[in-house]
C-alpha cells in the first residue's frame, strides 16, 4: 500500500494505492495522523484501492476519531464495489460520508465547513 | 481381468471384466496396438463389467485412443459403473471418449457415422 | 482402535492386493463406525480403495532394488472414531512430494494423475520421509450414515 | 414415463464463478438445491425413473443424489460431450430411453408448478412435442425414443412455466419468490411453525433474537442474542449467525458464519464470501477478523457515547467526596493502590490500572465502599474509551488469561463489573459463567440495569474488607 498526500487550501487529498490489509493498516496509522495534525480535513482519493479488510477499516475508523477530535473529518471518494460491500457490511457506511468522485469530497469541505 | 473380443464388420468390440488397474493395463494396450497393426481402427469397450479402475487402466485407454486417433479411428466406451465413472471425472478424461449404455448402441454409432 | 499393517511383496499384482484389503478393511470399519450395510457403491469405500491403490501402485513402480519380490511394501490401517488412517510405507527413494505437479488436462497426459487422484478422494494426504522410509498418510472421514457428498 | 435431465456445463459454467465448491446445477434456491426441484417435477409427472446426463462435473451430483433411495425413484447417470444433440443424447443412453415415453429437461431453468396441481399423464398427451421453454432450455415430451426426430415444434399446452438461470440475479430472484408466495407450491424442508416461518431441526434462537417472516431456516443454526432475522431471509443448515446482526431479504447457504454487529441486505453469503445479487459483485471475507465484530467498532457509535456520557456523570458525582473520603482514609493509613495491568480484549492489548482497596473499618472507609468511590480513578478511561463503563471483571495478564481469552471472543473489561452485579465472589466457576452470560447477552437496557444494581441497591450491603 502507498499513499501520496496533496494538498490544497484546508483540505488534504490522500491517494491510496493497492491493498489495505495485512499490515497495511498498521502502516495507516501511523502515517495518516501526523497528515491529519497539520489539517485535520481529509478527502481519501480510493480509485486505486483494490481491496479493504476490516483490518483495514478499523484503522481508518482510528484514524476518523482522531480527525473528528481534531474538528476535522475523513471523507471517501471513489470507492470501488468490493470496499462498498465492505462498509454497508459493517454499517461503517454510516460513519464515512462517501462521495462518489474526489471533487465533490473536497467541495463538500468548502460549503459545509467541517462535520455538520 | 479377462478380456473377451467380438469383431463385426465396423468395429471390434472388447468386454473387460474384473480389476482394470495398473498391473493389467500393459497387456491391454498391447491388444488393442496388435489389433490396430492388423487394421481395426473403431473399437467398443465395454466396461460394464469392470469393478474398479484406476489411473493405470485409465492410461492405457488414453494412449490407446490417441494411437486410433492417428488413423481416423475412435474408442467409444460402454456402461462405466459409478466407481469408473468417478476416475474419468476427476482426471477430465471423460471429454475425450463417448460413452453409451450398452456396447450394441457403441457399435450401432460406428455404422451410422 | 489398534494397527492393522499389512506386509505386500512390491510387484504391481501384488500392489492390487494393498487396494483389495483397502477396500474390505474400509468396509469393515464403516459398518463398524455407522452400524449400517455400506451397500454398494459406497463412495467411502471407493475412495479408499482408488487412493491405496495408486498409493501402492506409485511406491511399487518406483521400487528401487533390483529384485522386487524381496522388497517389502507395508501398508497399515487405523481408525480413531471416525477418521479412517491409512499410512504407506517404503522403503524408496524419497520424492517431491509437495512439488507433485497437477496434470495438464488440456494435454491429457497418460500418466501423472496417480498422486492427484489420492489428494482429490481423501480428506487429507499427508507425505514425511522418514530414517530411510517414505510415509504417505492417506486419511478420510467416515460421514453421517448416508455417505452424501458434502456439498 | 421416465424423465432424461441434461445439464450443460455452457449454460450453468457462469455458476461456478460464485460458488466454485459446488456444481451449478446443486445451487440452492431457496433452502433446497435446484436438482431436487427438477426430481420432485419428474416424479409429480408420473416418472417412475430419472437419468441425469451431465458433460460436468457430475461425480458430485451422483454422491448426493446417489441412486435415488431418498426419493423413491431409480436415478442412473450418464456422461454426454458437450455438444450432443438431444438425438445423440438419445442414442447414448438408448438402453434407459428405449420404448418408454419420455419427458426431457435439457437446459439450467427453473420449473416453476404447483404440487398441488395435478402434472400426471392425462396433461401429456400422445403425440411428441415441446411443453415449454425459455432463453436457457426446455422441456419436451416424446411419447417414444424414435418419434423424437420429428419433434413437431407445436408446442403442446402445460400447466407449468419456466424461467431461465442465465444470472446470479434470476436465482435470487425466484428464492425469494418462493420464499414470500410460494411455499407451498413446492416440497420444502422443515417445519411449518407459524405463519410464513419455517425451522429447521435443532435450531436455537438466543435471547431478545427477532425473526420477522417470511423466513425458512435450516438445521443445526444458531442465532446468538439480539440478531434480527428477516423479513425475506433463508438461512441453511449448520450456520451460525453472531450476535447483534442483522439480516434482511438474503440468503445464507450452508455451512456460514455470519459475524457480529453486521448488517446484511440484499446478499447471498457463502461460507466466508459475501456476494451481491444485482451486481455479482463477491467480497472474501479474508480475515475471520471481520466475522467478528470489530472492537473499534464495538456496539454503536450511540451505545459509546452513552458510555462515556454516564461516565462523566458519575465522575462528576464521585468527585469531591472521593477526595474527602480518600484524603481521611489516607490520614488514617487504611488508603491502599496497587498498579494492575489487565487484558483489553483477546488480542493481547493490555492497560495499566489502578486498584483502590476498601480497607479498614473507620466510617471514612466504609462510605467510601458503599458510594463505590474505589472506581473514581478509572473513570477517565471509560471517557476515553479505553474500558465499558459495565463489562466484564477486567482479567490480569497472565498466560492463562490469555489462553481463557481465546475462547471467550465477547470479552470487554468494564469498571463496574458483571459479577459485582450478581454478587458473586471472586474466581468462583459460577462467576465465569454470569461473566460470559452477560457478555454474550450485552444490550444498552441491559448494563444499565446492572449499573444501577451496583450503584443503588447492594451498594448499602458493600462490606469492607476487614
Amino acid at each position: 500500500m502507498k499513499i501520496d498526500y496533496s494538498t490544497n487550501e484546508a483540505v488534504t487529498i490522500a491517494v491510496i494505492h493497492g491493498r489495505l490489509d495485512g499490515t497495511a493498516p498498521a502502516l495507516l496509522r501511523k502515517e495518516l495522523p501526523l497528515q491529519l495534525q497539520k489539517t485535520p480535513c481529509l478527502v481519501l482519493d480510493c480509485t486505486a484501492l483494490e481491496y479493504m479488510d476490516s483490518g483495514g477499516l478499523g484503522a481508518l475508523l482510528a484514524c476518523l476519531r482522531i480527525a473528528v477530535g481534531n474538528k476535522g473529518d475523513i471523507r471517501l471518494a471513489a470507492i470501488n464495489a468490493k470496499v462498498k460491500m465492505l462498509m454497508e457490511l459493517t454499517r461503517a457506511d454510516k460513519v464515512f460520508q462517501i462521495y462518489t468522485t474526489v471533487a465533490d469530497a473536497v467541495t463538500s469541505y468548502t460549503n459545509q465547513g467541517s462535520r455538520p | 481381468m479377462e478380456i473377451q473380443t467380438k469383431q463385426n464388420d465396423t468395429c471390434v468390440t472388447l468386454t473387460l471384466s474384473g480389476r482394470f488397474d495398473a498391473s493389467v493395463a500393459g497387456s491391454i494396450k498391447e491388444t488393442i496396438s496388435e489389433l490396430i497393426d492388423r487394421d481395426n481402427i473403431h473399437y467398443v469397450i465395454d466396461l460394464s463389467d469392470v469393478s474398479y479402475m484406476d489411473s493405470g487402466g485409465l492410461g492405457s485407454l488414453v494412449a490407446s485412443l490417441r494411437r486410433v486417433r492417428e488413423r481416423e479411428g475412435d474408442i467409444k466406451l460402454s456402461a462405466p459403473n459409478c466407481n469408473v465413472r468417478k476416475v474419468f471425472e476427476l482426471t477430465r478424461t471423460h471429454r475425450i471418449f463417448e460413452f453409451y449404455d450398452n456396447s450394441t448402441l457403441a457399435a450401432q454409432s460406428f455404422q451410422s457415422a | 482402535m489398534e494397527q492393522l499393517e499389512l506386509k505386500i511383496p512390491a510387484t504391481l499384482e501384488q500392489a492390487q492386493l494393498g487396494a483389495i484389503a483397502a477396500a474390505n478393511i474400509a468396509a469393515a470399519y464403516y459398518r463398524i463406525v455407522t452400524g449400517q450395510d455400506p451397500g454398494k457403491d459406497n463412495a467411502f469405500i471407493n475412495a479408499v480403495e482408488l487412493a491405496v491403490g495408486e498409493a501402492c501402485t506409485n511406491s511399487v513402480k518406483h521400487c528401487c532394488s533390483q529384485c522386487p519380490e524381496e522388497c517389502r511394501l507395508t501398508v497399515c490401517f487405523e481408525l480413531e472414531d471416525r477418521k479412517l488412517m491409512v499410512m504407506i510405507k517404503d522403503c524408496n527413494a524419497p520424492f517431491p512430494f509437495d512439488q507433485a505437479p497437477v496434470p495438464d488436462f488440456e494435454a491429457v497426459p497418460e500418466s501423472g494423475y496417480g498422486l492427484y487422484l489420492i489428494e482429490q478422494t481423501m480428506d487429507e494426504v499427508h507425505y514425511l520421509h522418514q530414517d530411510g522410509q517414505n510415509i504417505l498418510t492417506l486419511i478420510k472421514t467416515i460421514k453421517d450414515g448416508k455417505a452424501k457428498c458434502s456439498q | 414415463m421416465k424423465a432424461l435431465i441434461v445439464i450443460r456445463e455452457k449454460d450453468s459454467g457462469w455458476l461456478r464463478d460464485f460458488f466454485p465448491a459446488i456444481h451449478p446445477a446443486i445451487t440452492p434456491i431457496c433452502n433446497k438445491p435446484l436438482l431436487e426441484y427438477h426430481m420432485d417435477f419428474a416424479l409429480l409427472s408420473g416418472c417412475t425413473a430419472v437419468r441425469i446426463v451431465m458433460d460436468e462435473g457430475g461425480n458430485s451430483i451422483e454422491e448426493y443424489f446417489q441412486q435415488g433411495e431418498r426419493w423413491g425413484v431409480a436415478i442412473s447417470y450418464g456422461i454426454s460431450n458437450p455438444d450432443d444433440s438431444i438425438d445423440t443424447l438419445i442414442e447414448k443412453n438408448g438402453a434407459f430411453c428405449a420404448d418408454t415415453p419420455l419427458l426431457i429437461m435439457d437446459g439450467f431453468f427453473f420449473v416453476h408448478y404447483d404440487k398441488a396441481g395435478d402434472l400426471r399423464a392425462p396433461s401429456f398427451p400422445a403425440d411428441s412435442g415441446l411443453l415449454s421453454s425459455c432463453s436457457s432450455g426446455s422441456v419436451l415430451f416424446a411419447a417414444n425414443a424414435d418419434c423424437l426426430h420429428n419433434i413437431s415444434d407445436s408446442s403442446l399446452e402445460a400447466d407449468f412455466a419456466l424461467s431461465s438461470l442465465t444470472s446470479l440475479d434470476d436465482i435470487f430472484g425466484i428464492s425469494m419468490q418462493i420464499l414470500q408466495a410460494e411455499q407451498d407450491h413446492y416440497v420444502l424442508p422443515g417445519y411449518g411453525v407459524e405463519q410464513n416461518v419455517l425451522l429447521g431441526q435443532n435450531v436455537t434462537i438466543e435471547k431478545n433474537t427477532k425473526i420477522i417472516p417470511p423466513v425458512i431456516i435450516g438445521d443445526n443454526v444458531r442465532l446468538h442474542g439480539n440478531t434480527v432475522i428477516g423479513p425475506d431471509v433463508v438461512i441453511g443448515s449448520d450456520v451460525i449467525v453472531d450476535n447483534g446482526t442483522r439480516i434482511e431479504r438474503s440468503v445464507i447457504h450452508t455451512d456460514s458464519y455470519v459475524g457480529r454487529d453486521l448488517f446484511v441486505n440484499n446478499r447471498i453469503v457463502h461460507g466466508k464470501r459475501i456476494i451481491s445479487p444485482a451486481d455479482g459483485e463477491i467480497l472474501d471475507i479474508s480475515d475471520g477478523y471481520l466475522c467478528s465484530s470489530m472492537d473499534m467498532y464495538s456496539g454503536s457509535l450511540f451505545r459509546r457515547t452513552v458510555n462515556s456520557v454516564s461516565a462523566l456523570l458519575i465522575f462528576v458525582v464521585q468527585l469531591l467526596p472521593y477526595f474527602l473520603l480518600g484524603g481521611l482514609r489516607k490520614l488514617q493509613g487504611s488508603w491502599q493502590v496497587e498498579e494492575q495491568s489487565v487484558l483489553l480484549g483477546n488480542r493481547g492489548e493490555s492497560l495499566t490500572i489502578p486498584i483502590l482497596f476498601n480497607r479498614g473499618d473507620t466510617i471514612a472507609d466504609k462510605l467510601f465502599a458503599v458510594l463505590a468511590l474505589e472506581k473514581f480513578p478509572l473513570l477517565h478511561l471509560v471517557i476515553k474509551g479505553k474500558m465499558q463503563l459495565v463489562g466484564n471483571r477486567p482479567l490480569s495478564e497472565t498466560p492463562a488469561h490469555q489462553k481463557l481469552l481465546a475462547d471467550f471472543p465477547d470479552y470487554l473489561p468494564g469498571v463496574f463489573t458483571y459479577a459485582e452485579g450478581e454478587e458473586m465472589e471472586e474466581g468462583g466457576l459460577d462467576e465465569e459463567i454470569i461473566e460470559r452470560y452477560h457478555a454474550a447477552n450485552r444490550s444498552f437496557r441491559h448494563d444499565c440495569g446492572i449499573l444501577l444494581k451496583i450503584l443503588f441497591s447492594n451498594g448499602f450491603t458493600r462490606k469492607t474488607a476487614q
